[in-house]
């Protein structure tokens, strides 16, 4: 049992920071540790993919000639899912800017108060 | 079978991830989530995705990490009485749960880095492989079939960071990026 | 906490040669570094998202170097929405040049067998002419944005001037 | 496939192991860090020990462009560590 | 050429965003003008599109990137198969009425924001880019570039949402981009778990390798458990940005707090955009067949369909606010719909329950979209021209407001299944293929739900026609906040939804006849949709 | 016999009073146009009907259709109507009675000056279309599009009064009226769609019959059930009492007339066409279904003594009346085996329909009369009133008599048709029943017409069963026995009126101090617009007692018994 999961460890730490960064975002009250949470838990996933695509002693997908190559269709998904994840992370970070100015906290306990009594 | 450098970055990267999940105040957590993306760079590149390492590093240490010192320069700093947050008991069980049913899944994954079974389907991949410097005239596999292959995919994602600062405006309401 | 007096910049911006110095001395590297990995894609890792993050990185470490005020007036608004549109444009017109020989959307090699230029050149022209400008664009539009921060009276800047 | 005899490849692969293993004890003085400046100058360390492991893996795996990542770093690094180090000196005073 | 029309529609509206952002520097109020005209082209575009597909009656494909990049065959011990390597747009009787109906609502919506919604370049560059990203949604035939449009149409709603007066709506923005970004990394993992198993993208490819057709494969896969666990994330996913019961806690704020012509425009696509992309997945990727073995998983899915009707009903009727008893009602509806797209491919389900559960899903879908939209422009232009936005403050407006009042009335009805209306007919298909199928727990939701619509429906009614208003107004209709009176543009909306939900309940027969290809090939087990 | 005749004379039927509704609000400044409007609708729609009633008779169907409204199935269903004899009665009913409460409305809304009359008038026509859709609806979907549509037409009209007991009223009646028909009857049309492939009536009834027992059960509860809620059958009865609130037109012609017998008229297409007396006996739905109707006729008939208002005793007496034609086309099924036994059954139900529209809305316009005039609703002020309205009263008493079963008026023919068919069927507990409902008629009708005519205000006897729970006065003095006036008595009798159990509060009616002032019989006992219509329907009543046969009615009842039979 342990050796199946030694030998798939980066899917154990796949599931590992999946879990994390999905506890990150539910638990915390700073909204920036969320949108910190939300980046974690999708870069989780990316490994998912990275893990994927390597294969034990080939070489990165610069093709020269024959050889063992890591398969380059998993990193284009994840080049493109990281640049959706920074988009995400800007835009919710200037959505955090703006409720700052208003409310003058990031916690979201005071901030659910402040509204309550709106 | 698990490589001794693997397993180091493996414990770093944990280690990174649980204190950013722990630590209370947030000027920390921003500095180890950089510490966190450096990890996840030098992983990618361990497993020999260089372009994903690179793109970790440039936006990780260059864009994300500025930009949450900047949302959090503005925010007054409340001083801690407790550097660890109290863990939150019903979110542990949701996570714990979640993290259960992706381990059950993860015996049924292929061996990490296992050539012979790396795919069930040895075409696509395989012809990626083969024909990328035939059709594109490119050697770098992952740039063929970024900006050839599944050029569409590349278009949508251009399109999503000139999205992300249109919504950074809008959400500002702001006119322009810099005032005239 | 000081917020934004008068001007939108932040508040009294405290000189440090040091940091003057070291980014006089690294912001050229950098930027070249970047556009290399922009014009280097083909052969080497590399590409038009790397190239372009790095260069916004570069006008991130000026401006923190030489204060935001400043470097907000160096960087016109008009230049950063001419690059990001522009790279749009410019991505959306390598696509579909192919579709008026009656080919499909960003079908590279017709550019090969039509106008006789290697599908490798547009491959990069994508990478060059369309990514990169939008990325270091928007990179940096973003930067000073949210630099900038949210002042109620702009309400009806954006929305209804 | 590697530029190096294999045994050549696992030296630098064990020293890469043991430099990963002070970037661990880096994040300790990260995490435990009581001042903002001790967490600066860790995530400073990190990054040139970043540098330093990437170089090793390039030689290890042969790979050419791991070398440009460790490049990347070593720019970005600086404005890292900058960017902390600017924002606690004055509260706010950064830009 | 038609298949190039597929290309256009998706980049037109993309590169027009640029044009506006660009126009910016020049006029400062071009937007509305750049948005108008490039969706006016882009409607002539997409009729030209339906024509070809419903009429020409063919199955569109446009291969992004040309044939070198397209369909590849491979010969592996004896059995040759193709797949491709690169990204197709497929233009199919399914995603024909969708792309009409995008093309149809964005116009629909510029006449509303003209006076009343929000202004500026920038808007309209970010809603010329959702209109882009909606059509991908509609068009793509690749699971990851499904994604990275789900991820545009997203980005575009929590932009736009966040364009709302207060800052309320900021903190319904940030709501909604949390979890709809969790929703759609959950999706991606699901999409993740089918690739390491299929090691394809393409939708049909995808499918063809589930069912084992490719030699490398020995027999189907459908007992695998990755590709059971890649159903369950893409399900929860997809039911996350759809607004399903448990998952739906974002909708109501963002709903509320954006500007009235954002929430039409979103109540009507958004959510619409991803149930469709569900209803693809389900029945041409995984086929009846998959659901054949993992018949749990779709009970799963069908109980939580029915719960979200249920429930949604009940919190609808408890909502003062108008706006928010339709965004919960959104919930009821997709709940709906949801559960139409599992009747379909139900195993105990016969070939004629298929063929009304796949008429049922697509009526409601674009029906939904239709009286939605509608009931939010009504509600809209009462906000504005009257101030009243709980439903204590519309007692009496009838008198003063016949038209709006009237649409909202008659839209209101076809909410809740009276006959004439499209919201009766799509009810009807779902109901006979329930029957068919012989579930009746749902044959009693899907019924039940009529009395349930009726709890809000009827609130908002009795309140409109048949509460004098004098303890409410008692002054003359002073417009209450500030000169922003209602424009013709902003009834019309109402109106014509109103008038196009009652005329589409005569056409049923046609709208659904037009679906038939979708559901024999849904019958049989197809990854295509061979028009 | 029969063949079908492409006509688009039932579209205009059903559309003329649809088209009239834009007139009568364009014209919404001018009362007089406005209600011109209204009578023209009637007229012409009712002209329209007429016209195509010989050639039903003769055995022609007109027909138009507008081609599948849904698809699937084999051509899915087509939105249809089709002037059949069955269809006729109803409609001929609906229209004629149409045109003098056109009138009496008029009468009636400006007697009160009620608020937004065009609201009111322009729904009044809808809900007149949307009945006469019922009628000639060719299949299930199509009835119930229109059955539908009735519940939303009806609507304003049960909350007119905009008051917080009007609208609670019209929330009850939607919630009911959307249960039964979006639920149920949606509900049972989707299974004898799936079970028999078509909902066209007349052609279903073979496949049902062979179909799985269980689901037809089901799809004829469902069905049952759903038009029962408009039919007023027990349990689901209690909208039709608190729609009394709504202006007495809505409650004489939609509440005794077009509303409830839709849901009647949905019961005899169910039991007649969709299931045919074959599949009825095969599963024996007759008898529970008989059963339920049975209940409801003794159970109304003994709450319709203990109502003092006026209006709800004669909602109650109508919850009853129906279920004497529910339970007449329940009683297909037993006597199937019968022949003419099931033929008698079918006349008496059927008959009863436009027997008891005549009889009821005479009531009805009559206690609207009452109101408009001397604002009194409560029976036990109304001794003596026959002074004030003689000729009000005659038509009241007339159209008494014939709910009782009285010969000469048009009651009697059909219930003695009932009671002959449920005795030749071999089920003789409901003749008994239907005798026993026979005398609690007149318990609950007599005592009015007695007291208006024989009676003065202070020397009118106790009415025993109005206040006890029980029935029964337990008032401490003792009751004057010998009917003579005495003081006390009268102060008794006048202390009673304040004591309602249902508490009345600004209860301003009632005659004056002196009692009902005596006008001659000549008519100037109130506005002829009210009055006309009341004598008009009230001689229907009697023609249709005396000569059945020659008013068309019957002459279609035959045509639709043979055809159900043959």
């Amino acid at each position: 049992m342990i050796e199946a999961y030694a030998n798939r460890y980066t899917y154990v730490l796949v599931a590992a920071l999946v879990a994390i960064g999905l506890y990150i975002l539910i638990a915390s009250q700073n909204l920036v540790k969320k949108i910190i949470g939300l980046s974690i838990f999708q870069t989780g996933i990316f490994l998912f993919f990275i893990t994927a695509a390597f294969v034990e002693g080939g070489s990165s997908p610069v093709i020269d000639g024959e050889g063992l190559y890591a398969s380059p269709l998993p990193q284009v998904i994840v080049l493109t899912a990281i640049v959706v994840g920074v988009a995400l992370t800007a835009v919710a970070l200037a959505l955090i800017v703006r409720i700052y100015s208003e409310y003058g906290t990031l916690d979201e306990e005071t901030l659910r108060e402040v509204r309550a009594d709106e | 079978m698990i490589s001794a450098f693997g397993a180091v970055l493996f414990v770093f990267i944990l280690v990174t991830a649980l204190a950013a999940a722990v630590l209370r105040d947030i000027l920390a957590v921003i500095i180890i989530s950089g510490a966190y993306s450096l990890g996840m760079a030098l992983f990618y590149a361990f497993l020999l995705a260089p372009d994903v390492a690179m793109t970790e590093a440039a936006i990780g240490a260059g864009v994300t990490t500025l930009l949450l010192l900047l949302t959090v320069t503005r925010t007054v700093r409340q001083d801690h009485n407790r550097a660890i947050e109290r863990p939150n008991v019903p979110a542990l069980l949701v996570c714990g749960g979640f993290l259960i049913v992706l381990l059950m899944t993860v015996a049924e994954f292929p061996v990490v880095g296992d050539p012979a079974i790396a795919w069930d389907n040895p075409a696509i991949t395989q012809y990626y492989i083969d024909n990328a410097y035939k059709d594109t005239g490119v050697k770098n596999a992952v740039t063929a079939v970024l900006a050839g292959y599944r050029g569409f995919d590349t278009f949508g994602e251009a399109m999503v960071v000139f999205l992300a600062g249109m919504a950074a405006l809008l959400v500002l309401k702001r006119g322009v990026f810099t005032n005239e | 906490m000081s917020d934004a007096e008068g001007e939108r910049g932040l508040s009294a911006y405290t000189e440090s040669q040091i940091i003057m110095t070291t980014v006089r001395l690294v912001a050229p590297f950098s930027l070249t570094y970047g556009l290399f990995l922009m014009f280097h894609s083909a052969d080497s890792s590399g590409g038009g998202f790397q190239g372009g993050a790095i260069a916004g990185a570069t006008v991130l470490m000026i401006a923190f170097a030489f204060g935001i005020g400043p470097t907000r007036d160096w960087v016109k608004n008009q230049t950063l929405v001419v690059m990001t549109a522009g790279g749009v444009a410019m991505f959306a017109l390598i696509g579909l040049i192919p579709m008026l020989f009656g080919d499909a959307f960003l079908a590279h090699p017709v550019f090969k067998t039509e106008l006789g230029i290697k599908t490798k050149y547009a491959l990069e022209g994508v990478e060059i002419l369309g990514i990169a400008p939008i990325v270091a664009g928007i990179v940096t539009g973003l930067f000073f944005v949210i630099a900038s921060g949210f002042t109620a009276e702009e309400e009806e800047v954006a929305t209804d001037d | 496939m590697s530029a190096v005899t294999p045994f050549i490849a696992d030296v630098f692969l064990g020293a890469a192991a043991l430099f990963m293993v002070l970037a661990i004890a880096l994040t300790y003085r990260a995490i435990k860090g009581p001042t903002t400046q001790d967490r600066v100058l860790a995530v400073n360390v990190l990054g040139t020990n970043t540098v330093v492991v990437l170089a090793l893996l390039a030689a290890a795996l042969g790979e050419t462009s791991l070398l440009d990542i460790a490049l990347i770093y070593a720019l970005l690094n600086f404005l890292m560590a900058v960017a902390i180090s600017k924002f606690t000196v004055e509260r706010g005073g950064v830009l | 050429m038609s298949d190039s029309l597929l290309g256009l529609v998706i980049v037109l509206p993309l590169l027009g965003s640029a044009v506006s952002l660009g126009a910016g520097l020049i006029r400062n109020h071009a937007g509305w003008w750049v948005a108008a005209a490039i969706l006016a082209v882009e409607a002539a575009l997409t009729a030209r599109l339906a024509y070809a597909i419903y009429v020409g009656g063919d199955r569109l494909v446009h291969i992004l990137g040309g044939e070198t990049f397209g369909r590849k065959e491979i010969t592996v011990d004896g059995g040759t198969t193709n797949f491709t390597v690169g990204i197709e747009l497929v233009g199919d009787a399914l995603s024909g009425l969708v792309v009409v109906l995008i093309a149809a609502v964005a116009l629909g919506v510029l006449a509303y924001s003209r006076h009343a919604g929000p202004r500026g370049n920038i808007f309209y560059a970010v809603y010329l880019i959702m209109t882009g990203g909606l059509m991908g949604v509609a068009l793509t035939g690749d699971l990851f570039n499904l994604f990275v449009f789900l991820e545009i149409v997203g980005l575009a709603t929590y932009a736009l949402v966040s364009t709302g007066r207060g800052v309320e709506s900021a903190v319904a923005s940030l709501k909604y981009l949390v979890v709809g970004t969790t929703g759609a990394s959950i999706y991606l993992i699901g999409v993740g778990y089918v690739f390491l198993e299929t090691g394809a993208l393409n939708m049909v490819d995808v499918s063809r390798s589930l069912a084992g057709e490719p030699p490398w494969f020995d027999g189907a896969l459908y007992s695998e458990p990755l590709v059971v666990a890649g159903f369950g994330f893409i399900a929860v996913g997809l039911a996350t940005k759809s607004a399903i019961f448990p998952l739906h806690t974002w909708q109501p704020d963002a709903y509320s707090e954006a500007p009235d012509a954002v929430t039409v425009y979103i109540s009507a696509l958004a959510s619409t955009s991803s149930a469709y992309a569900f209803a693809r997945i389900t029945w041409m990727v995984f086929t009846p067949d998959f659901f054949a073995v993992n018949r749990r998983l779709l009970e799963a899915v069908l109980v939580l369909a029915c719960v979200s009707v249920v429930v949604g009903s009940a919190l609808a009727a408890m909502q003062r606010r108008v706006k928010r008893v339709f965004a919960y009602s959104s919930v009821a509806q997709f709940g709906l719909i949801f559960a139409a797209i599992c009747i379909a491919v139900h195993p105990a389900a016969g070939e004629r329950a298929t063929q009304f559960a796949v008429y049922g899903t697509a009526v409601h879908l674009v029906g939904h979209a239709v009286i939605k939209s509608g009931l939010f422009a009504a509600a809209g232009s009462l906000a504005s021209g009257e101030g009243a936005r709980k439903l204590e403050e519309y007692a009496g407006l009838a008198s003063r407001r016949p038209f709006v009042a009237g649409s909202m009335a008659v839209l209101g009805l076809s909410l809740v299944g009276v006959p004439p209306s499209v919201g009766f007919v799509g009810k009807w298909y779902i109901g006979v293929g329930a029957v068919n199928a012989e579930l009746w727990a749902v044959v009693a939701v899907i019924f039940a739900s009529t009395v349930l619509s009726l709890l809000y429906t009827a609130q908002l009614l009795e309140k409109l026609y048949f509460s004098s208003d004098i303890e409410t107004h008692p002054m003359e209709s002073v417009v209450a906040d500030g000169g922003e009176a209602l424009s013709y543009g902003m009834a019309g909306v109402g109106v014509t939804a109103a008038i196009l939900a009652v005329s589409l309940g005569f056409l049923g027969a046609d709208l659904a006849s037009l679906l038939d290809p979708v559901w024999q090939a849904v019958a049989e087990s197809a990854p295509e949709v061979t028009a | 016999m029969t063949e079908v005749v492409a006509d688009p004379r039932p579209l205009l039927a059903v559309l003329s009073s649809a088209i009239a509704i834009v007139f009568i609000i364009a014209s919404h400044s001018r009362p007089n146009v406005r209600e011109g409007w209204s009578v023209l609708a009637a007229l012409t729609k009712f002209g329209i009907i007429v016209s195509m009633l010989p050639g039903v008779l003769d055995g022609t169907r007109y027909e138009w259709s507008m081609g599948p409204i849904v698809g699937g199935g084999n051509g899915g269903i087509e939105f249809a109507l089709q002037a059949d004899p069955l269809g006729m009665i109803f409609a001929t009913l609906a229209s004629l009675l149409w045109i003098f409460t056109a009138f009496y409305a008029a009468g009636y809304m400006r007697g009160l000056d009620e608020h937004s009359q065009t609201r009111f008038f322009a729904a009044f026509a809808a809900s007149l279309s949307a009945a006469v859709g019922v009628a000639f609806a060719k299949n299930l979907l199509t009835i119930f599009v229109f059955y539908e549509l009735l519940s939303v037409a009806t609507y304003p009209l049960v909350a007119h009064n905009e008051d917080p007991e009007a609208r609670a009223a019209g929330r009850k009646y939607l919630a009911y009226t959307f249960f039964g028909g979006g639920v149920l009857v949606l509900g049972g049309t989707a299974l004898v769609f799936v079970l028999a492939g078509t909902t066209t009536f007349g052609e279903t009834g073979q496949a049902l019959a062979n179909a799985d027992p269980a689901l037809a059960k089901a799809a004829f509860a469902l069905l049952a059930t759903g038009f029962g809620v408009k039919a007023g059958l027990m349990p689901l009865h209690s909208w039709l009492p608190d729609a009394m609130v709504a202006p007495t037109p809505v409650s004489g012609l939609l509440h005794a007339v077009a509303v409830v017998k839709s849901g009647v008229f949905g019961i005899a297409r169910l039991v007649l066409e969709v299931y045919g007396p074959g599949a009825m006996s095969q599963f024996g739905l007759g008898l529970p279904l008989a059963a339920v109707a049975a209940f409801t006729l003794t159970a109304a008939s003994v709450i319709a003594l203990r109502q003092d208002r006026l209006k709800r005793r004669l909602a109650y007496s109508t919850v009853s009346q129906l279920s004497y034609i529910v339970l007449g086309l329940a009683l297909v099924g037993p006597a199937v085996s019968n022949g003419d036994g099931l033929r008698f059954v079918i006349w008496g139900a059927l008959l009863h329909i436009p027997a008891h529209a005549f009889m009821k809305l005479t009531l009805f316009f009559c206690a609207g009369f009452i109101h408009v005039e001397t604002h009194t609703d409560y029976i036990s002020e109304m001794d003596g009133i026959g002074k004030r309205m003689p000729l009000t009263m005659a038509a009241f008493a007339v159209a008494a008599a014939g709910m009782a079963g009285i010969p000469l008026v048009a009651g009697f023919v059909s219930k003695w048709f009932l009671l002959l068919g449920s005795v030749q069927a071999g089920q003789s507990i409901f003749a008994v029943i239907l005798l026993i409902s026979g005398v609690l008629n007149i318990a609950y009708f007599w005592p009015i017409v007695y007291g208006a005519f024989f009676e003065s205000h202070d020397s009118a006897d106790a009415k025993p069963l109005i206040s006890g729970p029980f029935g029964g006065r337990a008032s401490e003095d003792a009751v004057a026995t010998d009917g003579g006036s005495h003081a006390e008595g009268g102060e008794g009798q006048g202390g009673e009126t304040e004591a309602h159990d249902d508490g009345h509060h600004d209860h301003h009616g009632g005659p004056g101090p002196g009692g009902w002032e005596r006008v001659g019989w000549t008519g100037q006992e109130g506005s002829w617009l009210m009055l006309g219509p009341i004598l008009v329907i009230a001689a229907g009543a009697l023609v249709l007692g005396i000569v059945p046969y020659e008013t068309g009615f019957l002459e279609l009842i035959e045509v639709v018994a043979e055809e159900v039979m043959g």
